[in-house]
């Protein structure tokens, strides 16, 4: 059988800041174990501040994880981004800095083909101008700079610059958040029938679980560091068996809305027990006194003592 | 002595020809208070035996007696020695003031005067003026009012190289025991007494209440503000916080025109402006003494002292033109005939050394701003026979590096100071003896033959025909060449002071009188 | 308890920079042609003279040694002697002091004074296109005339009218406070209108990013009077920017001082550092030099502390302006 | 941003319409410049031949503005030290915006130790007095245009390579960096092709702002006498030895010191409107 | 009687580096007491401009061409700095999107909300205030500075500055796009609650249809400068009128088609410099027709609904999407 394209096995990071003044670290994921197969997307959800943005750039390679291991295609990741150059990809956030305002927009999307050189330089404009089809865009873009184009328009060649040198592996952190419901749409189709099409294996991190659930097979559900549950993206949405769950898909869903209210605000955890149990209406004694491990319960997993209780409810 | 009695006025309106400027006169003077100086200058070191440099002179002279002094004429005069004989043409005696005292109020006796020029003479000490006292014997006391200096040989200058502060009467009864240490105090049978130094700022003198002077200073308290900038060392006095300023601007007079309670006088010295030529290094186009010779034909002294001087210094020469001897200097070829004909010969003489396109780096410091004015003028002027000049303007002690240290020039324009006698600075011309300007100044043994002569040659006539001999030869070496008169200018203000300045100076002592300022009762 | 942190860590840096200063001021000034025995001995040394010179001062020792030696003398706060006065540097920095001081407070002090008024007025009134034509105007302007060029005018102006103000004559503050501040307007008015305009311009820069913000929208969209949402709202949350300039202007000051000093013959240590670097006076260039370093090193630290108190939100993170 | 990318000169055509000061600026800089530039062919007189007239005389016809302290036309040497100026402080400037650039971006973007040590000796330099440090300079290097165009350098280096690496920290997060990275971009490549490029606008209007601290500073220098040497001369040179004349010859000193005035205050103006394009400050009413 | 709002035909424009921008190409628009009203448009549409409009809050580079706005018969746009200023304090308040950013960061939250009430502030009545938008006993957060508190503590503190004075119309823009998810509905329920108990007017600007409709009772939809869609909300989800309103209920996640597929509406929102001479949204419009670019649709008030569409009557009863 092949091995995953990504395995996390459970892979801690610690955030140390830039400037060396600001003492200490602040554990941004902890213990995470997971696994991306070829040809499917995993959404990872989760709040800002959860450690999703972290645990894309694990996945990547860009940070080194303090605890656990990455593996890629069965092999740890090497330390050296560079060898590995074209088959990892990233389409990120923000429109406005997608593409670096100073080049061509065609320079930027063949960027990583000339990293890579996996391609006599002669074809890479043909290339370019066959992936910006892909992506729904005229052939004629790639001479117009960035600021001329829309912010859907980047966000599209950003993909197209991602996926240009066939990526096996591509992370979108929150790429279409910031953009508007009419164009939002545009990309998402575009997104899912590229990975149908391509056959690469995703991580699509977003906090709206609605998008998620369009785009992604699986869905992974992160709390304050922690995986809470894990689960195929139909189970999840009509079963979710964490209270976090629910509560985040309780936001797109228009009924019994009011059944489901926050206590009041995260303070510090207790380590001892579950991060949630404060918040969480189902919490018992045991949920402030012993830790919940991701364990599989019906057609997922779920990190929560009472996850029987909550996906029956 | 006969000295040729000259000084200049620039103010046109003061065209007093006497011996002493006295301003205020008919109005009364005030007895006691304070006369302010202020002067562009601080001290560099405090031990009057070591400091070479005039500037550091002038805060010694109020406190320190010499031996003898110069007058208004720089006429050998009494000092802490009313009197002198030359016993011998190796002997000179000297009887002290019996009334002088150090301002502690220990009489001056004939040990104190022993034990100073011991010490000068000492090479440990250092002083660089030691060499000036010609080749001493021995210096003895007679009794407490008599010293007794013995020479190996005649030493013409003796007289005038004891009138200087570098052989300044410290007190070394104190020195021996350690309660006085001339490096860092000033104590001596002067005027005045130093009683507050800030440095950069000012130095306060009292007068000193036992000094042999009757009635002097006038003055209670000499005040010396230091003022580093010209412009506000001019504010100072036009708002009266100075009564005497001076300056090195020769433009003073048309800067302070207008101010009529203002006087401007113009001290003709023995000092001037002088080009150090090397002649000593191979790469150097100097190394030829034609080229030397073409450029000293191809300066023009008068322009010099009419653009950068703005005529105040006149043309001067090795012996310096304060002294009437100069007279003998005036026909050397360099200073003859019209510029076009020197330029002529100055041509010959590069086209017989075969330089073409000469290239030449002149070295001067911004300490003293006159010198970068007369450097430009040079440039100019040796441009007339193709010597393209870089003119390098160094800080003070790169400069001194530069040039004495380690001889990296092909001209460097400076100033001597030419002091009592005009066998001291001709001295300089023989560098086995000064060794100063061994490394870029060629020795030549006749030159030093006729300076040793001259120095032991008393003054008249036969002195006279060597100092001729010697400039020839100078002027024809041109290795070190005398530009023009090096002036003093002094401003006060004649509705506060009254002041005595004399017309001529040879030891930087510009207000060598100052014991005799007196304030004017309002 | 973590302020106390941070102001150590600072602190920290501030040992190693003037760790850094040290070593550069001393090999500046001792591989400087032309060295103490040339300025005392002039044309007239030869090597046996310079040998004395050099040996009695303690020159001819290895470089190292002597930097060690300096250092750890320095440590204990024993600055030397003077070189050329025998007296020690210490004791002549301190008396000249008053004089930087006082010339470097005042300056800054009018600086601020008129600089923050300006740039408030400049900053709200940009607004319109005539507001902000001016206020930049001035500002450019203010910092568009050298120190020299100023005081060249003033000693020019004064010297014809006095206006009960001289060119000179300082005496220490405290002695006579009427004559200091006659000598002393000047001299301070020159310094301080390069830093009027730096802060003029800073606080209108600030001030228009700050009403650019939110929070001041929300103010004047409760009615709040322009008056009070500059004051409550605008001013502090301006500061920053303007502690930040105000500091680099300290070090023009410090450097500013040298020419004004000169001008205006004021004894200050500026003057007096710089005529120890004329006369190879090591001692006093170096112990000058590095107590201005430390004086601006002091003056970051204080400002770190002072953006932490106007910003609740900075423990330790610095503005970089 | 549109500076750069549309053609050149209608772009500053057209910022000089929008922003009427800034025009100013750039015309009266462009003038001065040129001024500079065409000086040594204009018909002025030379600059550096002593005794044209006589000393210290007022302006006339042969010499429009006055005579010096050594009877030199003061016209020609003041253009003279127009270009004087403009020059040591532009290849200061020019130096430190190199050098500074590169360092920023290695700080910036390599970070950890390097960093910290490159940001702890821009501390140091940053810790002298500015013209402290330029008179150590001139005293090691000897006066002169070298050690002017050093000090100012290292002067203005500190603030430099803060702003660099300051705008360069921003861009290191970036989208584009990022994927760039991801895409297994080196070192070099991501300055070259990605940070630099895109601090080049922070650059420019930081080197307006060097610029007319380096012409100051350059004028502080030579007025110490550190600057140019004569017979050549620079605006701060020329009013050095001005000042000492101002009652007496007044031509020495003002248009000398009104045209360096000039010359700064053209490159602030220029400068300011470059940041208001860059960084567009809106404010708001209060009312 | 007089209106609590009254918007007549307003053209604001800004200028920018870049040329004129249109931001408010003839907007009118009616608000009772006691109404709740949600406009929803993307980004771009104007629905910001209109929000700042209200309270005449508009930056400097912006201009009124023509048209009013006017609150409580006061024109913003009158120039009475003095009674516009009291208007702002007494009748308005507003919440705007990013909490974090519209407190001053450098007061106490407890200073802030003294110089919302007023001079006649005092502890108590600061107290009270935390208490009714539900940051009750809490005397820390009275001692803390913004950053100090979460997003949805921060905005409920916002929220407590715009009560403060019991004004008659909250204008709030997007007053939950920074805040998780999770948060957004105690948020905008503190706000609606916050409305009903005092009688206030609430403008809603948002993105998001659902939401807005979930909390208003009328919605308008903005698209272009202008209102296109003006209606109750059960109206307004029963039948569109107007084929951009359509297209966006149906391009939203969650709304996919019968392939499972998204139905996004093609094209790009459009920057107008200039009055639009047709219809701004027939670029991207199904329904498109000759008619729709050369002429300006009007406002036309149908039974229950206004819309400005020259084909309203054939989008309303055609049952599906073009």
């Amino acid at each position: 059988m092949k091995p995953p394209v990504i395995y996390l096995g459970g892979v801690s990071a610690t955030y140390a800041s830039r400037r060396l003044r600001d003492s200490g670290s602040i554990r941004a994921v902890s213990g995470v174990t997971l696994a991306i197969e070829r040809g499917r997307t995993l959404g990872l959800v989760g709040e800002s501040g959860s450690g999703k943005t972290t645990l894309g750039k694990l996945c990547l390679g860009m940070m080194r994880p303090a605890g656990g291991f990455v593996q890629f295609n069965g092999e740890p990741l090497p330390r050296n981004r560079h060898r590995l150059r074209g088959s990892l990809a990233v389409v990120l956030q923000n429109p406005e800095w997608a593409l670096n305002p100073r080049l061509r927009v065609g320079v930027s999307v063949a960027e990583p083909l000339r990293i890579a050189r996996s391609l006599p330089s002669g074809d890479v404009p043909a290339t370019v101008a066959d992936m910006l089809a892909k992506v729904g865009l005229e052939p004629v873009l790639a001479n117009r700079y960035p600021h001329e184009l829309s912010g859907g328009q980047r966000q599209r060649l950003a993909i197209a610059r991602a996926l240009i040198t066939n990526p096996t592996f591509v992370v979108f952190d929150e790429a279409v958040s910031a953009l508007d419901v009419s164009i939002q749409s545009q990309v998402l189709n575009l997104i899912k029938d590229l990975q149908a099409s391509e056959g690469f294996a995703a991580l699509f991190i977003s906090h709206d679980i609605a998008v998620t659930r369009y785009v992604a097979h699986d869905i992974a559900v992160m709390y304050r560091g922690e995986l809470v549950e894990r689960a195929s993206a139909r189970t999840f949405y009509d079963k979710p068996r964490h209270p976090y769950s629910r509560a985040l898909r309780l936001t797109i869903a228009e009924r019994d809305r009011a059944a489901f209210t926050f206590r009041g605000q995260v303070e510090g955890g207790d380590a001892k027990g579950c991060l949630f149990s404060e918040n969480c209406p189902w919490a018992i004694e045991r949920c402030v006194v012993e830790k919940p491990v991701l364990r599989e319960i019906g057609e997922g997993h779920s990190a929560c003592h009472r996850a029987e209780d909550v996906g029956e409810a | 002595m006969h000295l040729a009695k000259r000084f200049l006025i620039t103010f046109s309106f003061l065209t007093l020809s006497g011996m002493m400027l006295i301003s205020g006169a008919g109005s009364s003077l005030a007895e006691g208070g304070t006369i302010t100086w202020a002067k562009p200058d601080e001290a560099q070191s405090l031990d009057p035996h070591t400091d070479f440099n005039g500037n550091t002179w002038k805060f010694f002279f109020p406190v320190y007696d010499t031996l003898v002094t110069t007058g208004e004429t720089l006429d050998i005069q009494p000092g802490i020695a009313e009197s002198w004989e030359q016993t011998s043409p190796t002997t000179y005696v000297f009887r002290l003031r019996e009334n002088a005292a150090f301002s502690n109020g220990r009489p001056v006796v004939a040990d104190d005067v022993v034990g100073s020029l011991n010490r000068v003479l000492d090479p440990a000490t250092g002083s660089w003026w030691a060499g000036t006292l010609g080749s001493v014997s021995e210096i003895v006391a007679e009794g407490d009012h008599e010293v007794r200096i013995e020479l190996e040989a005649p030493h013409t200058q003796l007289l005038a190289a004891l009138a200087h502060v570098s052989t300044a009467i410290i007190p070394m009864e104190e020195y021996n025991a350690g309660t006085f240490d001339p490096t860092k105090e000033l104590m001596g049978s002067g005027p005045f007494m130093v009683t507050e130094h800030l440095q950069d700022q000012s130095w306060t003198y009292r007068a000193n209440p036992h000094y042999w002077g009757e009635g002097l200073p006038v003055a209670d308290e000499l005040k010396i503000l230091i003022i580093l900038d010209e412009s506000a060392r001019i504010a100072a006095l036009r708002d009266g916080r100075a009564d005497v300023g001076t300056f090195v601007n020769p433009d003073l007079p048309v800067l302070l025109q207008g101010d009529e309670n203002i006087t401007v006088v113009t001290q003709e010295t023995a000092s001037y402006y002088n080009l150090d030529v090397h002649a000593l290094d191979e790469e150097s186009p100097f190394y030829d003494i034609r080229v030397r010779q073409a450029m000293n034909l191809a300066l023009d002294r008068e322009e010099i002292s009419r653009v950068a001087l703005g005529g105040m210094g006149a043309v001067d020469y090795p012996l310096p033109r304060t002294f009437s001897s100069s007279k003998a200097c005036a026909d050397v070829p360099s200073y003859s005939g019209t510029r076009e004909s020197r330029l002529e010969m100055a041509r010959a003489l590069m086209a017989e050394a075969g330089a073409e396109g000469v290239e030449i780096e002149m070295l001067t410091t911004s300490d003293l701003a006159s010198l970068v004015l007369i450097a430009q003028v040079i440039k100019q002027q040796l441009s007339d026979i193709d010597m393209s000049v870089n003119i390098r303007q160094l800080g003070y002690a790169e400069w001194i590096d530069a040039v004495w240290v380690r001889g990296d020039f092909d001209l460097n324009v400076t100033w001597l100071t030419g002091y009592g006698d005009p066998a001291i600075v001709l001295g300089s011309w023989n560098p086995d003896k000064t060794g100063w300007n061994a490394h870029y100044f060629v020795s030549v043994p006749e030159l030093n033959d006729k300076i040793a002569e001259a120095q032991s040659t008393p003054d008249g006539a036969e002195r006279d025909s060597l100092f001729a001999e010697i400039c020839t030869m100078i002027d024809d070496g041109a290795n070190m060449l005398a530009l023009v008169n090096k002036n003093n200018v002094i401003a006060y203000r004649n509705d506060l002071v009254e002041v005595k300045i004399h017309p001529a100076e040879g030891y930087e002592d510009e207000l060598r009188y100052i014991e005799e300022f007196a304030r004017i009762a309002p | 308890m973590r302020i106390f942190r941070f102001i150590a860590f600072r602190l920290g840096i501030a040992l190693v920079t003037l760790f850094g200063v040290s070593i550069i001021v001393f090999m500046a000034v001792h591989f400087v042609p032309g060295s103490y025995e040339d300025v005392i001995l002039g044309p007239f040394g030869t090597p046996e003279t310079r040998a004395i010179v050099r040996a009695k001062y303690g020159l001819d020792r290895p470089a190292v040694e002597q930097y060690l030696h300096w250092l750890a003398a320095t440590a204990r706060g024993d600055f030397g002697t003077s070189l050329t006065t025998g007296q020690p540097v210490a004791a002549e920095i301190i008396r000249r002091a008053p004089a930087t001081i006082q010339l470097a407070v005042m300056a800054t002090l009018l600086a601020i004074a008129v600089g923050v008024p300006m740039g408030i007025a400049s900053g709200v009134t940009s607004t319109s296109q005539f507001g902000r034509t001016a206020g930049r105007l001035v500002g450019a302007l203010g910092a568009s005339v050298p120190v020299f060029v100023l005081g060249t005018i003033f000693v020019f102006m004064f010297s014809i009218w006095s206006l009960g103000l001289t060119v000179g004559g300082y005496v220490p503050l405290f002695e006579d406070p009427l004559t200091n501040m006659r000598a002393m307007t000047l001299p301070v008015v020159t310094l301080s209108v390069f830093g009027m305009a730096l802060i003029q311009r800073t606080t209108r820069d600030s001030v228009l990013s700050v009403t650019s913000e939110t929070h001041v929208t929300a103010a004047v969209a409760r009615g709040e009077r322009p008056p009070d949402i500059i004051r409550s709202h605008v001013l502090r949350n301006a500061s920053i920017p303007i502690v930040t300039v105000t500091t680099v202007y300290f070090a023009y000051l410090l450097g500013g001082a040298i020419i004004v000093e000169q001008m205006f013959s004021v004894p200050g240590v500026a003057v007096y550092v710089v005529q120890s670097v004329r006369n190879r006076d090591y001692l006093a260039v170096q112990a000058g030099v590095l107590l201005a370093a430390t004086v601006f090193v002091t003056i970051n630290i204080l400002a770190d502390i002072v953006y932490a108190l106007i910003d609740p939100r900075i423990g330790g993170k610095r503005s970089q302006s | 941003m549109s500076l750069i990318v549309r053609g050149p000169f209608a772009s500053i055509l057209d910022f000089a319409r929008r922003d009427r000061l800034s025009g100013i600026g750039a015309v009266l800089l462009a003038s001065l410049v040129l001024l500079g530039l065409i000086g040594p062919v204009l018909p002025l007189g030379d600059a550096e031949e002593i005794g044209v007239g006589p000393r210290l005389a007022a302006p006339a016809a042969d010499w429009l503005l006055g005579t010096d302290e050594l009877g030199r036309s003061a016209l020609p040497r003041i253009v003279e030290g127009l270009r004087a100026t403009f020059l040591l402080a532009s290849m200061a400037v020019i130096l430190t915006g190199i050098l500074g650039t590169l360092v920023g971006l290695t700080a910036a973007y390599a970070g950890g130790i390097v960093d910290v040590a490159i940001m702890r000796l821009v501390d140091v330099l940053f810790a002298f007095p500015p013209l402290l440090l330029a008179i150590l300079i001139a005293a090691v290097l000897e006066p002169g245009g070298t050690s002017a165009i050093i000090a100012i350098s290292l002067i203005t280096l500190p603030l430099f390579v803060r702003v660099v690496r300051a705008v360069a920290l921003s861009i290191v997060e970036r989208s584009y960096v990022i994927a760039a990275e991801v895409s297994g971009a080196g070192f070099l490549r991501v300055i070259v092709f990605h940070l630099l490029p895109n601090v080049l606008g922070a650059v420019i209007v930081q080197l307006t702002y060097a610029l007319s601290i380096g012409m100051l500073v350059e004028s502080e220098l030579s007025f110490l006498g550190l600057g140019v040497q004569p017979p050549d001369a620079s605006l701060g040179s020329l009013l050095r030895l001005g000042s000492v004349y101002l009652t007496a010859a007044p031509w020495l000193v003002f248009p000398a010191g009104l045209l360096l005035a000039a010359a700064i205050l053209s490159v602030n103006l220029l400068g300011d409107g470059l940041r208001d394009l860059m960084d567009p400050l809106r404010g708001r009413s209060l009312r | 009687m007089t209106s609590l709002l009254d918007v007549r035909d307003l053209v604001v424009v800004y200028d920018t580096p870049r040329g004129r921008v249109v931001a408010l190409d003839g907007v009118s628009l009616d608000l009772e007491a006691g109404e709740t009203l949600g406009i929803v448009g993307e980004s771009g549409s104007g629905k910001s401009t209109l929000g700042l409009a209200i309270g005449q809050l508009l930056p400097w580079n912006s201009r009124r061409l023509s048209g009013d706005l006017s609150v409580l018969d006061l024109s913003v746009f009158g120039g009475d700095d003095e009674r516009l200023r009291r208007l702002r304090r007494d009748v308005l308040g507003f919440v705007f999107q990013n909490p974090m950013t519209a407190l001053d960061p450098t007061m106490r939250i407890g200073r802030q909300l003294a110089r919302a009430i007023g001079p006649r502030a005092t502890r108590d009545s600061v107290r009270a205030l935390l208490s009714r938008v539900g940051l009750a006993g809490a005397g820390r957060i009275e001692q803390s500075f913004p950053h100090e508190l979460s997003g949805g503590m921060a905005q409920r503190a916002a929220i407590g500055m715009a009560i403060a004075r019991n004004p008659r119309l909250i204008v709030a823009d997007e007053p939950t796009a920074s805040l998780d998810a999770w948060l957004r509905d105690q948020i905008l329920e503190l706000l609606i609650s916050m409305c009903s108990a005092t009688g206030a007017s609430l403008v809603l600007l948002s993105h998001d249809l659902h939401v807005v409709s979930r909390y208003c009772r009328h919605v308008a939809v903005m698209y272009g400068g202008r209102i296109v869609e003006y209606a109750q909300r059960e109206t307004l989800f029963r039948r569109q009128a107007h084929p951009y309103t359509r297209a966006l209920l149906e391009s939203a996640p969650g709304a996919e088609g019968p392939d499972g597929r998204l139905r996004p509406i093609q094209g790009l929102p459009p920057v107008i410099t200039e009055s639009s001479r047709g219809c701004a949204f027939a670029p991207r419009c199904g329904w498109m027709k000759d008619l729709c670019n050369d002429v300006r649709p009007e406002m036309q008030l149908t039974r229950d609904r206004s819309v400005l569409c020259h084909r309203a009557e054939e989008v309303l009863a055609c049952r599906s999407g073009a």
